[in-house]
């Protein structure tokens, strides 16, 4: 059962109905257990790359592979596709239908026919998960904008899918509550859960993510690990997205012979920060 | 179904739309008078129609297993009252025309008299009836939409064989023959739209 | 919206949206006037050729614009063509004759309602309208009807497609139940929609009227006299042949 | 004409109809000419205190004053208030009324009762503007997210404004198009507007604005000048705002001796950079 490649795409394209582009000739894979960070300019095809992934949207050619199987977009391939692939969307706006919020995280493990004792178990343990459980009977409209996106994972989790998919989750969020977000993914992440998100916030994106996969304009641009990032930072130019602030700091001082070449890449301020202190640190003890 | 373009003669085309031609009069004359009192009530209406739209738009599942697009009438009725849906259903119904090339301007008048007049006006004097009676609040809405939906096809029906009436057996042998073509087929229609606007008025209910 | 992307980027775009009402409605009434079968037919072809070839629609977008309208007219007519009298079904020359009647001039008479519609925007319909005073009121809620229909559908799609990827349409019995909860959703945002939009209109110093300004066209007279000339040579086509 | 004061609250207090809080005696003062933003974490009474500019929201108690006026809330001083003060609303949807672009954006210059020739030059050069003008004859729903939000701009704009205030401009816009919004203000500004805007990043807000209001569960924690805001990091964390970026590196290599202390206090990454390389090159040339 545990195939250590979670997706392959095999030269798949996509159009809209209005004819525009989706995606062109995709091929790529995606690594069981990994924080995939999907990355490009809005428009890029980001949105349409992650429909793929949960059957939402069905290549006009082309192969997606889900776990070692070819999707066949028959009514029980789906059915067994979804069940294991969460969505989260862009606008929680568009989840959250219900009146309370457990009823609305239930929807899920209702559709999947689970007997009433056990969506209960789950709708209770994932409101858990994302430190909902006291919002249970609140009213969905009563919720802040960060509230509404933790029902809304909580409302995948009662899935208790084995893939996590999310689209731009940090994207109208603060600062406060992108941290309790990045927790919660972290300590999903931590129980195995595999977890693809699109995001256009490269500093995010860079301090998160162990797996980058590029796309402009319908072209992917292959799938690399985060920490190489830092040797393709033209590539990253080219397809219109600013270079990690982190990353453009680390060569400046670098160059300028400000910390040492020893000093392991940050992937955020925090870690730069932190390797400045111990640099110094390190110093005085000599 | 609505009629479509050019499918009506002259006369019956001009004598439909001077059917609907006081329904719509006077829906204007009310809701300009609601806006009067709400000038608020301009966006609402504007968003209702769009809504309008977007409903008939829809596809549901029919309990017959074939799909179909709901009409969306009754429950416009049942919320913005039966007369302001005359107006606000000639707006849809030129949308239609003009962005989907459903219907048509000659056929206005005739899709007006069905659609915006008879359904919703059928819908909401059922409600209120079954309320009078003391029918369950579900019941009702189901009676309404449901009746709503079968009646604006039944005048659909009305509406063809009066144009075009059987050579051999007359208006009745044509109006069975557009009834059962389009009446009949839409029961089960009908069942689903009634039994659909009973489901989004309990979610309704619940917010 | 296939008809609605048309009415944006046709080559008549810029035209006078006078001028391409005049001449539809002139295509109508000649639909109208065309008392053959033929002639109606040949009346159809003159105005889909005009408005692929003269407002450049591609072929293959003016057939899915113009197919369900066919497919209805289809079924119609072979309703026409049937017959009850009692003992059972018969065809019969009448219904024959009124069927291929009636299949002319609806293919015309849709022929000329879709020149303008794929070539002319609804927002410069509705403009036409209130030079044609009808009533402020109906007009101002068909502009924010246009307006809002494309973010309901939007907003439709995209519930839609939330329901589905947790399974909400595996089945007609869930089905029913995402549809009914999608619908009472959006009921409520019509009224979120309409508050925030009547506020918006009051921050940008509404005066009740959604009043706009109307495009400056060039070549108005040259538009209309053509729109006109041609409508005429329709519509007296149509005449002289008995 | 010209008060150097735009905007004065005394004591202002707000309340929802559905009790919730929106503003606890809040006095502020915004100046004429300035780029102010609001900064707070979502719910803290951006949107309150912002509403409150344009008169869409009446203080319960407290003053508001425009330009030495106070509000009385009467039709023609909401008019003129409006006819001076553009709004943009977080949701471009809910502020388009119309769907041609041409027709929207004219809609604020007719309801000032202007002529058509004038109404007409001033649509053309609002789009402009923004950089829309090409697309004058497009239906808004052609139009992406970001132009969408400048096409709003621009019916703003050709009501000829004097403050232009703007709610989350930047949520929900990518990097690219961030940068667009961030030179069509700097434009406006340079043109004499004054800006008032809210945001949740605290980066941006740093880097672009010369004035912060602080604001936390509807109170209002005064006007400072941007520049002074690394002298008070401890408030920003007390109200769930993180330091900006920028300034915890800034302070790292400060403390560190790695750049002088006649470095300039730098407002964004770019700024950092720019100092450590230009620190370099003096050092070089000595």
């Amino acid at each position: 059962m545990n195939y250590s490649e979670l997706f392959r795409f095999t030269d798949v394209n996509y159009r809209y109905p209005d004819d525009s582009r989706g995606l062109i000739n995709c091929s790529l894979s995606i690594k069981r257990g990994s924080r995939t960070a999907v990355m490009g300019v809005n428009g890029a095809g980001k949105t349409t790359l992650l429909q793929m992934l949960n059957g939402i949207l069905r290549p006009d050619s082309g192969v997606v592979v889900f776990a070692g199987q070819p999707l066949d977009y028959s009514r029980t391939s789906l059915r067994s596709l979804r069940s294991k692939v969460g969505f989260l969307f862009q606008n929680p706006d568009s989840q959250l239908l219900s009146a309370s919020v457990r009823e609305d995280v239930s929807f899920g493990p209702i559709n999947l026919g689970l007997g009433a004792e056990e969506v209960n178990s789950r709708v209770g343990y994932a409101l858990q998960t994302v430190g909902m459980a006291e919002y249970a009977n609140r009213p969905v409209h009563a919720l802040s904008y960060g509230q509404k996106k933790r029902v809304c994972i909580a409302g995948l989790l009662a899935m208790q899918p084995e893939v996590l998919v999310l689209d731009e989750p940090m994207a109208g969020l603060d600062q406060p509550m992108q941290a309790e977000l990045e927790a919660i993914l972290d300590t999903l992440h931590q129980q195995g859960m595999s977890i693809i998100l699109a995001s256009h916030d490269g500093d995010f994106i860079y301090r998160w993510s162990d797996h980058i996969l590029l796309i402009a304009d319908g072209n992917c641009r292959g799938n690399q690990e985060t920490g190489r990032l830092s040797s393709s930072l033209d590539a990253l130019a080219a397809l219109g997205l600013g270079t990690p602030a982190v990353l453009k700091l680390y060569h400046a001082l670098l160059e300028h012979q400000l910390i040492a070449s020893t000093c392991p890449i940050p992937r955020s301020i925090d870690d730069l920060v932190t390797s400045i202190r111990q640099q110094s640190a390190g110093m005085r003890s000599i | 179904m609505h009629i479509m373009e050019g499918f009506l003669p002259v006369k019956h085309a001009v004598a439909w739309s001077a059917a609907s031609a006081p329904f719509v009069a006077y829906g204007i004359y009310s809701i300009k008078k609601r806006v009067a009192e709400h000038p608020e009530q301009r966006m609402l209406l504007g968003v209702a129609t769009a809504f309008t739209f977007v409903l008939s738009a829809l596809k549901i599942p029919s309990v017959t297993g074939s799909c179909s697009h709901p009409t969306g009438t009754g429950f416009g009725a049942l919320l913005f009252g039966p007369a302001a849906m005359a107006p606000l259903g000639a707006i849809v119904l030129l949308f239609q025309a003009i962005l989907l090339a459903h219907g048509g301007l000659t056929t206005l008048g005739a899709n007006i008299f069905s659609m915006a007049i008879v359904g919703p006006f059928a819908a909401y004097g059922v409600f209120r009836l079954a309320q009078a009676i003391k029918l369950p609040f579900g019941l009702s809405i189901f009676l309404a939409a449901a009746l709503g939906d079968l009646l604006t096809y039944v005048t659909t029906s009305v509406q063809l064989a009066l144009a075009f009436p059987d050579p051999v057996g007359g208006f009745a042998a044509s109006f069975a023959k557009f009834a059962s073509i389009f009446a009949l087929t839409q029961i089960p229609l009908a069942a689903s739209e009634g039994f659909l606007t009973v489901l989004v008025f309990n979610a309704l209910a619940r917010y | 919206m296939l008809i609605d992307q048309n009415a944006y980027t046709n080559r008549w775009r810029q035209v006078n949206p006078a001028a391409k009402a005049v001449f539809g409605i002139c295509g109508i009434c000649a639909a109208f006037l065309a008392g053959q079968t033929w002639l109606a037919g040949t009346l159809a072809l003159i105005i889909a050729l005009i408005t692929i070839v003269g407002a450049g629609i591609p072929v293959s977008q003016y057939l899915r614009a113009i197919a369900p309208a066919l497919f209805f007219l289809g079924i119609s007519a072979m309703t026409l063509l049937v017959s009850f009298d009692g003992s059972g079904i018969t065809f019969t020359g009448v219904g024959h004759n009124q069927a291929m009647q009636l299949c002319g001039r609806a293919t015309a008479s849709i022929t000329a309602l879709l020149f303008l519609a794929l070539t002319t925007p609804m927002s410069e319909i509705i403009a036409l309208l209130r030079k044609l005073k009808l009533p402020d009121l109906m007009l101002d809620i068909a502009v924010i009807g246009y307006r809002m229909l494309f973010v309901l559908l939007a907003t439709v799609r995209q519930i839609q497609t939330a329901q589905a990827a947790r399974l909400g349409y595996d089945g007609p019995r869930h089905a029913f139940r995402s549809l009914g909860q999608m619908i009472a959703a959006v009921t409520l945002q019509v009224w979120q929609r309409a508050t925030a939009l009547d506020l918006a209109a009051e921050t940008r110093c509404s005066n009740g009227t959604l009043h706009f300004i109307t495009p400056v066209y060039a070549d108005t007279g040259r538009d209309l006299t053509v729109a006109l000339l041609g409508g005429t040579c329709m519509i007296i086509l149509t005449l002289l042949v008995p």
